[in-house]
């Protein structure tokens, strides 16, 4: 060991492996890249394979499982119906684990890999975000389920979920109407809440009610107390709570905690559904959430939908909406295919504009601009049944407006 | 005027749960140089059993109460497990036991995911802790006085435990020191795993607390372990007075940081200051054995 | 045949790093579809995070169960201007990134702006994580804060920053991250040769890496660190603060960390607050425990074991990844605390003969931190 | 008379109010070997702690016009002040020959510290030499005798080129041929060396020491060669309480 003769060979190895590493760099610059390999897709057999991609473990699997179910749900549906075009749907089912950089994997597996048709899944913004770039350069087909902070639009995204202008705006509508004049903002900190958030205060200027708090607290936090003693501190007529998961158990708790009630200070949320509403322990009957289906929708397409559902999951299982927005995603994608009459994304495309379904929460017509779905929006009502009663409606479908563009008094740009 | 209370009282509160969740940190690895990362998952079993007791004992006023010890034996109990099935074999590797109780921690996470499901349950407050008293603009929960009571009582109750208790001076003796200890008859190996039941039980306890905040969720653990081991990195070893003192400091700290800037910040600051604080008071940490270095 | 065993001592693990050399560049590519290459390119980013760590813990004794941070500042680094570059090839040259414009005014704040660059985003890559890492260990090293305390202040960094990120959405994008790249210094990143080139780049960083431990780990400053994990006071009266020691181990973990980080930015397309967290520190420091921390090729190795398992487990069984993850850690650290590659490296001692080991690195005897934590 | 010697002036280290040396003066000079004595808890092993920056203490040592009650551990050790343990420390996965070596760091610039060992340095092939076990540099120091463990860590000091040796006990549970070939050694390498050894070995004292020195309750109660030690009945007062051959007897432990 001592009496090694051996000369150091560092620069050797050096100049090996930059030699081989040269020899696999005959890159292309950009602007010159080859176009994209064309579509693998399979459609000469009597399937389509459909790619499910939702995460089933980590912190987001509770939600996606539910949106897993009900993809699953219609899947089946459709095939015992003679499937599209006369093709079984053929799920080929995968894990995001709750993790961004694993979306963009999979679905990248799924669109060259296993070659699927189109792909339904996602929840979280970070996990569409991921998506995006990788379903564009494939050319490939992703439907979003989940309402989210809007200001977004890409030709290979369907948004079934809503944008602000169908959830956030609406939901401010009602305050106005509840003759509201101050109102507490408490989120999660995070790019949901922020965004919308901005759009609540530059829409509470323009309706005249003033904003007179505004806190977050990091996803995985549970302990609001010193946040919910602001909010009575400001004593506002409403909170509009855009918390996320976990944490609004918290918040709910040391809301009613320091003596705030549904009938000194309501809460309107839009992340509280049928789920979330038993899980707080605590009465919670009386608050609002804002949604654009409530398992309460009266309609003989929504008690189908239940019952299957039920029939399948069991009947303690409630349906809430992006389960709904994920059943109704593969509906949509039925009748986009079958009015194209092709499997091919350009052609589906082409054929967008108009295409509706009569869905659960009733119907829902896509916007072949944007790719996102006109839909009616709900406030409901919290009952004693943890369900929700509707207490005002958009009465009509309102079309999307991912960007905001129809609102004069938005301004992206300010604060 | 409440833009001091506020801060103060809830973060006395929050440093009051810190303090029972690092009391069972600071105990086994002040005796055993173990530092158990599963120590947040006890806090959860502990969640959870508030949760299963208020399925079984269906009054409410009851059920807290009832929860308290029972939550203690199950966490104590899974201490004990985790003591005799895996961390009794390596005392000679404490930064193995660290990474090893990781993944115990992953564990039981996912264990109480596909148990409970990873939505959380509901924990009810019980009535007599449903309420609030005005102090100066603050309605200080009662349930935060419950948290500092209960966090009063198990120091109580563990100093108690050493100072009179022939357990408490067979702990204080290996403490001090194992082999002396041992060569004058302790079992340190019996007494080791009394203080990992007993540790691992005040977490347990806390968890009873956590879920009146949060009910229950299998996350739960790591929203506050971290600060439960700044506690413990901040507050030194050996003395039960270094960990409550820096409990509450951190408690009321945090709290005043986030009514200040956010609750994000607060956790970046308050995590610098313990940085900062290292470098002023190193030596609570610091002892060196002269004679042989080996 | 002593000859035999000197020239196998000094040029065998040269041989096998090459042999991993050409593994990864010449074998994979050829065999792998673009898809499995991609990934494997992924793994490839752990692993040089990885042999940072073997060197800070498996010789040094520093668990670091945050360099999550370090990878993060890498992999922000160049995100930021791969998504500058992105800007300003739809927008000109003072463009800002779209998620400024969507969720903040539209202005950028001014420490983007050198990013623009893409020499200055090379050195930040090596320089910022160095900084961060001299300032952090010389804080730590200096007041001679070590073992459990140590591993703890590190994850509870790996929380922080993680945090920081989520709360700076018109900063760093928050809890989405940083993606939707274009292309990659010029390069179109979707396009099949280019994405091949920077797995070859990745590739070629890991046998650096590699080279580079191998180097440290047969000189003496390899020697005094391992003295240093042992004995930490003896070393002190051999005449060397073992701050110092210590730091350069931390520092040069760090650097791997982040340049493995800044080509997981450009290969996954994304970098988001949970590759950098906790969780994804403690996914980095598995691969290191399972390969061998204090072997050469162990850390490496383990890693991309750990992340093929990864990708393959939860395509097979996707709700059982975690019990894997969590048993993986009892199991190997319970029974075979250094790594299956010792399994390898003690059948290879049994043929040779019974000469002792140069160091006796592959045998941990972490006792000196439980002296101090009494 | 160079300024090659240690002077310790008004020592003092306290531990919590308990004064463990108590302003303790001493010249050590060059080319002899001082024996430092005294019973247990006479604060003999304190007083080379604060010596080498172990622990803190107040007053003033010098060596070569430097303070090293200002001077941390390491740099200590780089200003020429070696010492030893108790229990021998030395890198017990690490060869005979390697031990030595890693002492040699502090005679090489950093940057070089990133190189391999190449052949066996001149200083590390005397040291071998000198301490005697140039026929076992390949065996690992954890298989050493316990004599041979106590001999590689002077030699370590040797390659350290230390100035000042500092020994905490050398020759406990030492043989008799054993410690005959340590004071030997000592002998040889003091010659050009300030050498300072704590023992409680009467016998190694009487053989081998120039000047003895016995420490009682933190202060020095005498100072003198072996002779006059003896015949101080202050030293023979504390050892037993009463007078009759003391240091026969004196403890072990």
């Amino acid at each position: 060991m001592f009496q090694s003769r051996t000369r150091f060979a560092t620069g050797t190895v050096l100049a090996l492996t930059a030699a081989l590493s040269l020899s696999a760099c005959g890159g292309s610059k950009s602007g010159e890249a080859s176009a994209s390999s064309a579509s693998c897709v399979d459609t000469s057999g009597d399937t389509i394979k459909l790619g499910f991609l939702n995460s089933t473990s980590g912190a987001m699997a509770i939600s996606e499982q539910t949106v897993r179910d009900s993809l699953s749900l219609a899947a089946t549906q459709i095939n015992a119906a003679g499937g599209i075009l006369g093709k079984k749907i053929e799920p080929v089912v995968e894990d995001g684990a709750s993790d961004p950089a694993v979306f963009a994997e999979k679905i990248e597996k799924l669109l060259t890999g296993d070659c699927v048709a189109a792909v339904f899944g996602g929840w979280t913004s970070a996990s569409r975000k991921a998506m995006l770039p990788v379903v564009e350069a494939d050319n490939g087909l992703l439907f979003y389920p989940v309402q989210y902070e809007g200001l977004e639009a890409s030709k290979n995204i369907y948004y079934t979920g809503a944008t602000t202008n169908q959830q956030i705006i609406p939901a401010m509508d009602f305050l106005k109407s509840k003759g509201v004049k101050t109102l507490f903002l408490a989120g999660s900190d995070y790019v949901f809440p922020r965004t919308a958030n901005k759009i609540i205060k530059q829409y509470a200027a323009e309706l005249g009610i003033e904003i007179v708090g505004e806190e977050y607290v990091p996803l995985d936090d549970d302990d609001w107390t010193t946040q919910v003693a602001k909010i009575v501190e400001a004593k506002p007529d409403f909170v509009f709570n855009t918390i996320n998961g976990s944490s609004n158990v918290g918040f709910v708790k040391a809301y009613y905690e320091q003596g705030l009630s549904a009938k000194t200070t309501p809460i309107i949320s839009v992340s509280i559904a049928e789920e979330e509403a038993p899980a707080m322990g605590k009465d919670v009957t009386g608050q609002f959430a804002a949604w654009n289906y409530f398992q309460s929708v009266k309609s003989p397409t929504n008690d189908a939908f239940i019952k299957a559902f039920q029939d399948e999951y069991g009947a303690d299982r409630p349906t809430s909406d992006p389960m709904e927005a994920a059943y109704t995603s593969l509906y949509l994608y039925k009748a986009l295919v079958e009015k194209a009459d092709s499997f091919d994304v350009d052609e589906i495309n082409d054929a967008a504009d108009g295409v509706t379904f009569d869905a659960p929460e009733g119907t829902v017509t896509i916007d072949g601009e944007n790719h996102h779905i006109a839909k009616t929006a709900l406030i409901g009502q919290i009952n004693a049944d943890n369900q929700f009663d509707v207490v005002w409606s958009s009465e009509k479908p309102i079309e999307p407006d991912p960007f905001l563009e129809g609102y004069a008094w938005w301004d992206p740009s300010a604060e | 005027m409440d833009a001091f209370t506020t801060p103060l009282l809830a973060g006395t509160a929050t440093g009051a749960l810190l303090l029972i969740a690092a009391l069972g940190l600071a105990l086994t690895f002040g005796q055993m140089g173990v530092i158990n990362m599963a120590h947040g998952e006890f806090l959860m079993a502990g969640a959870y059993t508030t949760y299963l007791t208020q399925q079984v004992v269906t009054s409410t006023d009851l059920s807290i109460l009832v929860a308290l010890p029972v939550a203690f034996l199950v966490a104590g109990a899974l201490g004990l497990l985790l003591e005799v099935a895996i961390i009794q074999w390596m005392y000679r590797r404490p930064l193995d036991t660290l990474l090893v109780t990781v993944g115990v921690s992953l564990l039981l996470q996912q264990l109480a995911k596909d148990v409970f499901g990873a939505q959380g349950d509901p924990v009810h407050t019980p009535g007599w802790l449903d309420g609030n008293i005005d102090v100066l603009g603050y309605h200080w929960p009662f349930r935060q006085m419950f948290t500092i009571v209960l966090a009063g009582a198990a120091l109580a109750g563990l100093g108690a435990l050493l100072r009179y208790t022939a357990y408490g001076r067979r702990i204080r003796a290996t403490v001090q020191n194992r082999d002396l200890a041992e060569t004058m008859g302790v079992s340190t190996r019996a007494v080791d795993r009394v203080t990992f039941f007993v540790g691992s039980g005040l977490a347990g306890i806390g968890g009873v607390a956590v879920s009146l905040i949060s009910g229950t969720n299998p996350n739960l653990g790591t929203t506050y372990i971290i600060s439960a081991f700044l506690v413990v990195v901040a507050g030194g070893l050996g003395q039960l007075r270094g960990t409550v003192i820096a409990a509450f400091a951190v408690g009321v700290v945090t709290a005043f940081f986030t009514d200040w800037f956010s609750s994000s910040m607060a956790q970046v600051l308050t995590f610098a200051l313990v940085v900062v604080f290292l470098q002023l008071r190193p030596q609570g940490l610091f002892t060196v054995r002269a004679r042989g270095l080996a | 045949m002593k000859q035999l065993q000197t020239w196998g001592r000094t040029w065998g693990p040269l041989l096998a790093i090459a042999l991993v050399a050409v593994a990864l560049l010449m074998v994979a590519p050829a065999v792998l579809s673009p898809f499995r290459l991609n990934n494997l390119g992924k793994y490839v980013c752990w692993a040089i995070a990885g042999v940072g760590i073997g060197l800070a813990w498996g010789r040094g004794g520093m668990l670091v169960m945050g360099q999550g941070v370090f990878f993060g500042l890498g992999g922000y680094a160049m995100a930021m201007h791969l998504k500058l570059e992105a800007a300003m090839a739809s927008g000109g040259p003072d463009a800002v990134p779209d998620f400024m414009v969507l969720y903040g005014d539209g202005t950028m704040p001014g420490w983007w702006e050198p990013f623009r660059s893409g020499a200055f985003t090379l050195a930040a890559i090596v320089v910022l994580p160095a900084l961060v890492a001299v300032v952090l260990g010389w804080a730590i090293f200096k007041r001679r804060v070590k073992g459990a305390y140590f591993a703890i202040l590190t994850q509870a960094l790996a929380v922080v920053f993680a945090t920081l990120l989520v709360a700076t959405i018109k900063q760093t994008g928050g809890f989405n991250g940083l993606n939707q790249f274009t292309q990659f210094f010029g390069y179109n990143l979707y396009d099949p040769v280019n994405k091949r080139m920077i797995y070859s780049i990745a590739s070629v960083a890991l046998v650096v890496c590699l080279v580079l431990v191998w180097q440290l780990y047969r000189s003496r400053f390899g020697e005094l660190l391992v003295a240093t994990r042992d004995a930490e006071e003896r070393v002190r009266f051999l005449g060397h603060d073992p701050a110092n020691i210590k730091l350069v181990a931390f520092v040069l973990a760090a650097v791997m960390a982040s340049i493995g980080g800044a080509l997981f930015a450009p290969i996954t397309g994304i970098i988001s607050p949970s590759d950098v967290d906790a969780t994804a520190s403690i996914l980095l420091i598995a691969g290191v425990a399972l390969g061998g921390r204090a072997l050469l090729l162990g850390p490496a190795l383990g890693a991309l074991a750990v992340g093929f398992g990864r990708t393959t487990l939860s395509e097979t069984f996707p709700d059982q990844w975690t019990y894997f993850l969590g048993l993986l850690f009892i199991v190997v650290i319970l029974f075979l605390p250094a790594g299956l590659g010792s399994m390898w490296s003690q059948a290879l001692g049994r043929l040779r003969s019974s000469r002792p080991t140069p160091t006796r690195a592959s045998a941990p005897t972490p006792t000196d931190e439980l002296e101090v934590a009494r | 008379m160079n300024d090659d010697y240690l002077e310790i002036r008004g020592l003092t280290v306290e531990f919590d109010g308990f004064r463990a040396v108590d302003a303790v003066d001493l010249t050590l000079l060059q080319g002899r070997l001082h024996f430092l004595i005294g019973p247990n808890g006479a604060g003999k092993t304190t007083l080379v702690d604060a010596v080498t920056g172990l622990v803190p203490a107040t007053g003033l040592v010098r060596h070569r016009r430097q303070d090293l009650l200002r001077t941390k551990p390491h740099r200590i050790v780089r200003a020429g002040i070696g010492r030893t343990f108790q229990t021998a420390t030395v890198f017990e996965g690490l060869s005979v020959l390697q031990n030595l070596d890693i002492a040699g760091g502090i005679h090489r610039r950093a940057w070089r510290m990133g190189f391999a060992r190449r052949g066996t340095p001149s200083y590390v092939e005397e040291a071998l030499e000198i301490i005697g076990l140039a026929s076992l540099r390949d065996r690992p120091a954890g298989v050493l005798a316990h004599g041979q463990k106590q001999w590689l860590e002077i030699g370590m000091l040797l390659v350290q080129d230390a100035r000042v040796m500092l020994l905490d006990e050398p020759v406990a549970g030492m043989s008799t041929e054993e410690r005959e070939e340590t004071g030997d050694l000592l002998r040889r390498i003091g010659s050009e060396r300030t050498i300072v050894v704590i023992e409680h070995d009467m016998d190694f004292v009487r053989t081998y020491a120039d000047v003895v020195t016995v420490m009682h309750a933190g202060k020095v109660l005498a100072e003198g060669t072996v002779a006059e030690i003896q015949a101080d009945p202050r030293v023979q007062q504390v050892y037993l309480g009463r007078a009759h051959e003391p240091m026969q007897e004196a403890d072990h432990a």
